[in-house]
C-alpha cells in the first residue's frame, strides 16, 4: 500500500494590514471563503479543518482556536487548532496533509489567522514571556534581542556586513510591488536599510518585518478528488518539521541545525537528493533579513556561508537562478505570523501552476519549497511541493 | 523511579512569580460595528440576513451557518425575545464571590439564529425558559456603543 | 487563478479611532514551581554562586541545571558548581525595552548577551546582560566576570548578577576601556 | 488488516491538587520515562512528538517551545495542538495511518496549581465583544447550559448529584486520583451555587499532573508490546463556535464524533459493544449529557440510570471507574490523557481496586470546556 497523494486544489488569502477592522473569525472567514470560491467547493463538501495560528496572546484569547472556529469553516466539523510557534504557518498544511493522507478525509480546509493588532500598544509586550520564566524574563529581554544576537553571530561567523544583509530586505520588499495582499511593498536602497534606526544592533528597523492582521487558507484534496476538482493540482511530495532544545543559549546560534533536519526529512520523502539543483523557487521565512540567508542555508540550497553572496549576484530574484521570496516575504507582503507561512505556500503553489501573475518566475517550475521557522531559534518546518 | 535526588524537605518547594504583561483593544469587527452601531443609533437589535438560505442570525455574523455564504444584508429584528435559559451567577470574571447573584440569560429571537446573552431583570416567577423579555437600553445620549449599552432585559 | 483583488482593507491611524473598540486588560499571573533543579540553581544564585548538574554518561555539565538529561535522557547524576566567569558568545546592543518603547537617546543602551559559562560544558551559555564596558570595545570571545549585587540584597533570582563586565586582565579585554 | 494503531506504553504521574516538589519539566519526564520504559524505547527511536497545551495554562506566550527536552524530543521532529489529550492522540493515530510514522509519542500536563489568577485565564476564553465585557465567571456559560439540558430531558440536578458522589467515590480506590471523598447528594446539594443549578460539588477542582503515551503501528506494536491495547476509533467534533448559536440541551459535538469513532470501530451498540466507558464530567451534568450523546442512556435516561447504579463501578455499565474528573481533578488539555491512562489499565487488568471483570473494550470522550463545544471520542480494545 503505497502513500496517499494529497494536493493543493484551491487558495484564498487576504490582505495583510496593519490593523484590520475585522475580528479574527471574520478574517479566518475571509480566505477561507475566498479558498473554497477559488476551486469551487462549497464548506459543506469539506470533510475536516486544521487551523493554524501563533500565539494566543497575539488575538488576545484563550483557546483562540475555539474562537476562531466559526470563520474558519470548523462548525459541526472535526476541527483542530496546530501550533509550533513562528513556524505554524507551513506546519499547518503539513497538519492538513496528515488528515488527507491518513485516508481519514478525502477533502481538508486549512486556514491560518492572526491578528496582532489586537496586542495594545504593541504586540512586543506578549513576546516577553516566550523566554523561560524563570531563568531568562526577570532580565526582561526582547524578542528583538533574540535576533539581535543570532544575526552578529551569524554576521561573525562568516565575515557578512550590514550591507550583505541588507539586499535580502531590498529584494523581498521590492518584490512584494507585485503581491496584491502586500503590507509594506516598497522601493529602497541598501543604504536605506542599514541606515534606518538601530534597534538592537545589528538589527536596525528596516531588517525586521512588520505585525500584521492576515488571513490565508487552502483546500487540500486526495488523489481521486484532486482529478475531479482541477486539471492542475499541486501535489505535497514532502514535508518534515523539527524542533529543537528549548535551552536556545546553549547551542550555537550560526547555524540553524534543526531546519536543515526538517528540510532532510521532507526531501527524503520527496525523494529530492540535490536540493540545490532540483528545488527551482523557494520561499524561506523571512522575519528579519538574515533569516532569509540563515534559512537558504539550513535548508541546503546553498554551501554555508554563501547565501549572501548568492543574493548580491542576484542569484536569488525573481529572474535569478534560484528566486527566492518571489512574493515578496515577510519583509515585503507582511508578518501575521501563521497566515505569512500559507501565504508562502500559496506562492509557491501559484508559481507552479503558473498563475503567479507579475510575480511569475521564468522557466515553468515544476519543483517549490516553503518553509517557516518559530519559536526561541528552535523550529523548522518544511514543505516540498511539485506540479 | 524518575530521579535520582527529589525534594524531601517542604522548605525547599520554592516558586516563582511572573505575569505575561498584555492589555488588549479588540475592534467589533465588520457585523460587530453594524450591531452596535444600531443599537447605539436606534436602539435596536440587527441580525445580518442569508438571502439563500432564509435564515437570520443576530449577533450579526459575516457568513452563513448554512452555506458559507458572505451576508451583506442587516433586517432590524426588534427587541423582544424570550427566555432560552437562565442562571443566577454567584461569581465575578475573577471568583469573586457576589452578595447577590446576578441573574444572566440567554435571549433567543422568534425566527432567528443564535441569541443574545446578557443580564435580566425578572421577578424570580417569571424567571423561565419561554418567558417573553424585552430589551432595556441606556439612554440615548449614554450609549456608547458597546454590549453595556444594553442594561438587562427585562419581562414583557 | 490568479489572485488579484484580495478583501480586507486595513485601517489607517486614524480611521481605527472610529471605529467601535472595546478593551480588556487580563491579569495573567502565576508562580511557577521550581522544582529541585531551578530551584537549587536559584538558591545557589543567593549564595553568589552559579550550579550545574551534570549526565555522567554524555558528561556534559548543564546550565540552567536539570534533573533529566534531554539528550541520554535519563535522570542526572550529580551537582557541580561552576565558575562565575565565561566568554561572550554573541551579544546585542539593544535601543530598545522590552517593550518595543525606546531607551532615550543619551541614556546607555541595553546589552545582552549569551555568555558561556567557564566550568559548564562547552557551548553552555545563558543570556544575561553586559555592563561596565562601551558598546564598541565588546568582542566576541571577550572574557567576562559576574557582578553580583550585595548579597544582602539578593534573592534568589537570576538578577542577583546584575551584569557581567570585562575581566580587565585578559589578554582579550580591550585595554581602550574606560571606567 | 494489518494496520490497526496500539498503545504501547503510557505513563502517568498521577493527579494531585498541587505538585510543589517538581517543575513542569520535572514532572513530564517522570511521565514520559514510565512511557518510554513501558514501551521498551528510547526517545531518539520514537518517529515523532505531539504535545497538547494552550498558551495562557502554561503562563508562556508560545508555550510550544518549551515541549521537546522533557520528553528527550530535541532535534526531532513534534509538534503542538492547542487541543486535549485525546485530540492529539487523534492526530496520532492520523500520523501512523499515513504510513510515514512507526511510533509516537503525545503528551499533555496540566500545572493548573501554578495559575494565580486561574478565574481570570478562564474568563480569557470567552468571546472579547459579546460575553466577556459581562464580567461574569466563565462558568455561568455552564449554568445556562445545565439548566437548559435539565429542563429540556428531564434530568433533575439530585441525579447529577449521584454523578458526584459515584465519581468521587470511585477515585478513593484509585491511586492515581486527587479528589476522591465518600459525599453524600445532600453534600453536593446543599453545596454553595457557582451559577444555578450549577454548585460548587457539581464542579471538578483543578489538578496537576502529566500523562505521555507512546503508540505504534501494528507490526511495531506487535513486536514490542505484550499486550497493545488498540485504538478501534477516534474522532474530535466541533459545535458552533458561538456560545448562542448551539443547542444546549444535547452535546451536539459528541453525538458528531461518536457517529464517526463508532463507525470506524464497527460498533453497533456501544452498551453491548463495550464494557465500561470514561466520559467527560468536568461538570456532573456533562456526565449525563455526554452518556446521551454516545448513545449510551437515550435522551433523559441518563440521570435514571446513574441513580439506578447502572453507571456504578459494580454495575451494568461503569461510567468513569477511575473517579472521572470529579474524582481525579480537572487536569485541563491532560483530561484525555488521565481517562486513556485509566482505561488502558482497565483493559491490561491493572486497574486494581477499580478493575472491572471482562473489560475488553471501552469508550473515552472528552470535552473542552467552557466556553467551548469541542469534544472527542476513542473506541479502545486490547483485542
Amino acid at each position: 500500500m503505497g502513500l496517499r497523494k494529497v494536493a493543493i486544489v484551491g487558495a484564498g488569502i487576504t490582505k495583510f494590514v496593519r490593523r484590520a477592522q475585522e475580528t479574527g473569525p471574520e478574517l479566518a472567514y475571509q480566505a477561507a471563503k475566498m479558498a473554497l470560491d477559488s476551486c469551487e467547493l462549497k464548506l459543506k463538501d469539506i470533510d475536516m479543518v486544521t487551523l493554524g495560528t501563533a500565539p494566543d496572546a497575539f488575538d488576545g484569547v484563550h483557546m483562540k482556536g475555539e474562537y476562531l472556529l466559526g470563520g474558519a469553516g470548523g462548525n459541526k466539523k472535526p476541527y483542530i487548532r496546530n501550533y509550533v510557534g513562528g513556524g505554524t504557518g507551513v506546519f499547518a498544511p503539513i497538519h492538513g496533509w496528515m488528515h488527507v493522507a491518513s485516508g481519514l478525509c478525502d477533502l481538508c480546509m486549512v486556514v491560518c489567522e492572526e491578528k496582532m493588532s489586537s496586542t495594545h500598544p504593541h504586540p512586543q509586550g506578549a513576546f516577553l514571556t516566550i523566554f523561560d520564566h524563570t531563568t531568562e524574563q526577570p532580565i526582561k529581554p526582547t524578542l528583538i534581542w533574540i535576533f539581535a544576537l543570532e544575526m552578529r553571530r551569524y554576521m561573525e561567523r562568516y565575515g557578512l556586513k550590514p550591507e550583505d544583509v541588507a539586499r535580502v530586505a531590498v529584494k523581498n520588499k521590492k518584490n512584494a510591488l507585485d503581491h496584491p495582499s502586500a503590507q509594506i511593498p516598497a522601493e529602497l536602497t541598501v543604504e536605506d536599510v542599514v541606515n534606518s534606526e538601530v534597534l538592537a544592533d545589528p538589527v536596525h528597523r528596516l531588517d525586521i518585518s512588520p505585525a500584521s492582521d492576515g488571513a490565508a487558507a487552502i483546500i487540500l484534496a486526495s488523489e481521486h478528488v484532486a482529478k475531479r476538482i482541477t486539471d492542475k493540482p499541486v501535489w505535497i511530495e514532502g514535508v518534515g518539521w523539527n524542533l529543537d532544545t528549548a535551552y536556545w543559549a546553549t547551542k550555537d546560534l550560526y547555524y540553524p541545525r534543526y531546519v536543515e533536519k526538517a528540510a532532510r526529512m521532507a526531501y527524503d520523502m520527496a525523494g529530492i537528493k540535490e536540493p540545490h539543483k532540483e528545488i527551482q523557487v523557494a520561499e524561506p521565512y523571512d522575519p528579519f533579513d538574515y533569516k532569509e540567508l540563515h534559512h537558504m542555508e539550513g535548508l541546503l540550497l546553498c554551501e554555508r556561508g554563501e547565501a549572501a553572496r548568492l543574493t548580491a549576484e542576484g542569484y536569488t530574484a525573481r529572474d535569478g537562478n534560484l528566486p527566492i521570496c518571489p512574493s515578496g516575504g515577510a519583509l515585503g507582503v507582511g508578518n501575521p505570523i501563521a497566515a505569512t507561512g500559507l501565504m508562502k505556500v500559496i506562492e509557491i503553489f501559484l508559481q507552479l501552476r503558473g498563475e503567479a501573475g507579475k510575480r511569475q518566475v521564468p522557466g515553468k517550475p515544476r519543483v517549490g519549497l516553503a518553509q517557516a521557522w518559530g519559536d526561541l531559534m528552535q523550529v523548522g518546518t518544511v514543505i516540498v511541493l511539485k506540479r | 523511579m524518575a530521579y535520582n535526588e527529589k525534594i524531601e524537605k517542604n522548605f525547599e518547594c520554592t516558586n516563582f512569580p511572573g505575569a505575561i504583561p498584555v492589555n488588549y483593544v479588540y475592534t467589533f469587527g465588520i457585523a460587530g460595528e453594524k450591531f452596535f452601531r444600531t443599537i447605539k443609533d436606534k436602539g435596536t437589535f440587527v441580525a445580518s440576513k442569508c438571502p439563500h438560505c432564509n435564515k437570520l442570525y443576530v449577533p450579526p455574523q459575516i457568513y452563513c451557518d448554512e452555506c458559507f455564504g458572505t451576508l451583506d444584508q442587516y433586517v432590524d429584528i426588534g427587541i423582544e425575545g424570550e427566555i432560552y435559559s437562565f442562571t443566577e451567577c454567584y461569581y465575578d470574571f475573577k471568583g469573586n464571590r457576589y452578595d447577590e447573584p446576578h441573574i444572566m440569560g440567554l435571549i433567543k429571537f422568534d425566527g432567528v439564529e443564535g441569541g443574545i446573552i446578557h443580564r435580566l431583570n425578572v421577578k424570580k416567577e417569571d424567571l423561565k425558559i419561554g418567558t417573553k423579555v424585552v430589551a432595556v437600553f441606556k439612554p440615548a445620549k449614554s450609549r456608547t456603543g458597546s454590549l453595556d449599552d444594553i442594561l438587562y432585559f427585562k419581562k414583557k | 487563478m490568479e489572485i488579484k483583488n484580495v478583501p480586507v482593507k486595513g485601517l489607517s491611524s486614524k480611521e481605527i479611532e472610529k471605529v467601535l473598540k472595546t478593551s480588556w486588560d487580563p491579569d495573567l499571573r502565576y508562580r511557577w514551581d521550581n522544582g529541585k533543579a531551578i530551584g537549587r540553581y536559584l538558591a545557589e544564585f543567593k549564595k553568589g554562586k552559579i550550579i550545574a548538574r551534570v549526565c555522567d554518561k554524555c558528561g556534559r555539565i548543564m546550565l540552567p541545571p536539570r534533573m533529566f538529561c534531554e539528550l541520554c535522557f535519563r535522570p542526572t547524576d550529580r551537582w557541580q558548581y561552576v565558575k562565575d566567569t565565561g566568554v561572550v558568545n554573541t551579544f546585542a546592543v539593544s535601543r530598545v525595552y522590552w517593550n518595543a518603547q525606546r531607551i532615550p537617546p543619551g541614556e546607555k543602551p541595553i546589552i545582552p548577551a549569551v555568555i558561556e559559562i567557564d566550568g559548564a560544558g562547552k557551548g553552555m551559555g545563558i543570556l544575561h546582560l553586559l555592563g561596565n564596558v562601551e558598546p564598541e570595545d565588546i568582542k566576541i570571545g571577550m572574557k567576562v566576570r559576574a557582578v553580583w549585587k550585595p548579597e544582602n540584597e539578593r534573592e534568589g533570582s537570576i538578577t542577583d548578577i546584575l551584569y557581567f563586565e570585562p575581566i580587565k586582565d585578559s589578554k582579550k579585554a580591550n585595554p581602550k576601556r574606560k571606567k | 488488516m494489518n494496520n490497526r494503531v496500539g498503545i504501547i506504553g503510557i505513563g502517568c504521574t498521577g493527579f494531585k491538587p498541587v505538585t510543589p516538589d517538581v517543575s513542569y519539566r520535572e514532572l513530564i519526564f517522570e511521565a514520559a520515562k514510565k512511557a518510554y520504559d513501558e514501551a521498551g524505547l528510547h526517545p531518539k527511536e520514537i518517529d515523532s512528538f505531539i504535545s497538547a497545551t494552550e498558551d495562557f495554562m502554561e503562563g508562556y506566550s508560545i508555550a510550544d517551545e518549551y515541549v521537546p527536552d522533557q520528553l528527550g524530543a530535541v532535534l526531532k521532529s513534534v509538534h503542538t495542538v492547542a487541543a486535549d489529550f485525546l485530540q492529539a492522540l487523534g492526530v496520532g493515530y492520523m500520523m501512523i495511518k499515513t504510513g510515514q510514522f512507526k511510533t509516537i509519542a503525545i503528551e499533555a500536563h496540566s500545572k493548573a496549581s501554578n495559575i494565580e489568577t486561574l478565574d481570570d485565564v478562564k474568563t480569557f476564553g470567552l468571546d472579547p465583544v459579546y460575553i466577556r465585557p459581562l464580567k461574569e465567571s466563565a462558568d455561568f456559560i455552564a449554568g445556562l447550559e445545565m439548566r437548559r439540558f435539565l429542563e429540556r430531558t428531564g434530568n433533575t440536578e439530585e441525579q447529577c448529584a449521584e454523578v458526584v458522589v459515584k465519581n468521587r467515590k470511585n477515585a478513593m480506590n484509585n491511586p492515581y486520583a486527587g479528589h476522591g471523598a465518600d459525599l453524600t447528594v445532600d453534600d453536593v446539594m446543599n453545596s454553595h451555587p457557582i451559577s444555578t443549578p450549577l454548585k460548587h460539588l457539581d464542579k471538578a477542582q483543578s489538578s496537576d499532573g502529566a500523562v505521555v503515551c507512546v503508540i505504534a503501528a501494528e507490526d511495531v506494536a506487535k513486536s514490542l508490546s505484550k499486550n497493545p491495547i488498540w485504538i478501534d476509533g477516534i474522532m474530535w467534533y466541533s459545535d458552533n463556535a458561538n456560545v448562542w448559536s448551539r443547542c444546549m440541551s444535547e452535546a451536539t459535538y459528541i453525538k458528531l464524533a461518536a457517529k464517526k469513532a463508532y463507525e470506524m470501530a464497527k460498533i453497533a451498540n456501544p452498551l453491548k459493544d463495550t464494557q465500561f466507558a470514561e466520559v467527560c464530567d468536568e461538570y456532573s451534568y456533562k456526565e449525563l449529557q455526554h452518556l446521551e450523546a454516545l448513545g449510551i442512556a437515550r435522551r433523559g435516561e441518563a440521570g435514571y440510570l446513574t441513580q439506578n447504579g447502572f453507571t456504578a463501578l459494580k454495575g451494568d455499565y461503569p461510567v468513569n471507574p477511575s473517579g472521572g474528573s470529579l474524582g481525579t481533578g480537572h487536569s485541563f488539555e491532560a483530561s484525555g490523557g488521565m481517562k486513556v491512562f485509566n482505561s488502558v489499565l482497565q483493559l491490561r487488568g491493572q486497574a486494581g481496586k477499580i478493575q472491572i471483570k471482562n473489560a475488553n473494550r471501552c469508550i473515552v470522550q472528552i470535552y473542552r470546556g467552557v466556553p467551548t463545544a469541542t469534544g472527542a471520542v476513542a473506541v479502545l480494545s486490547n483485542e
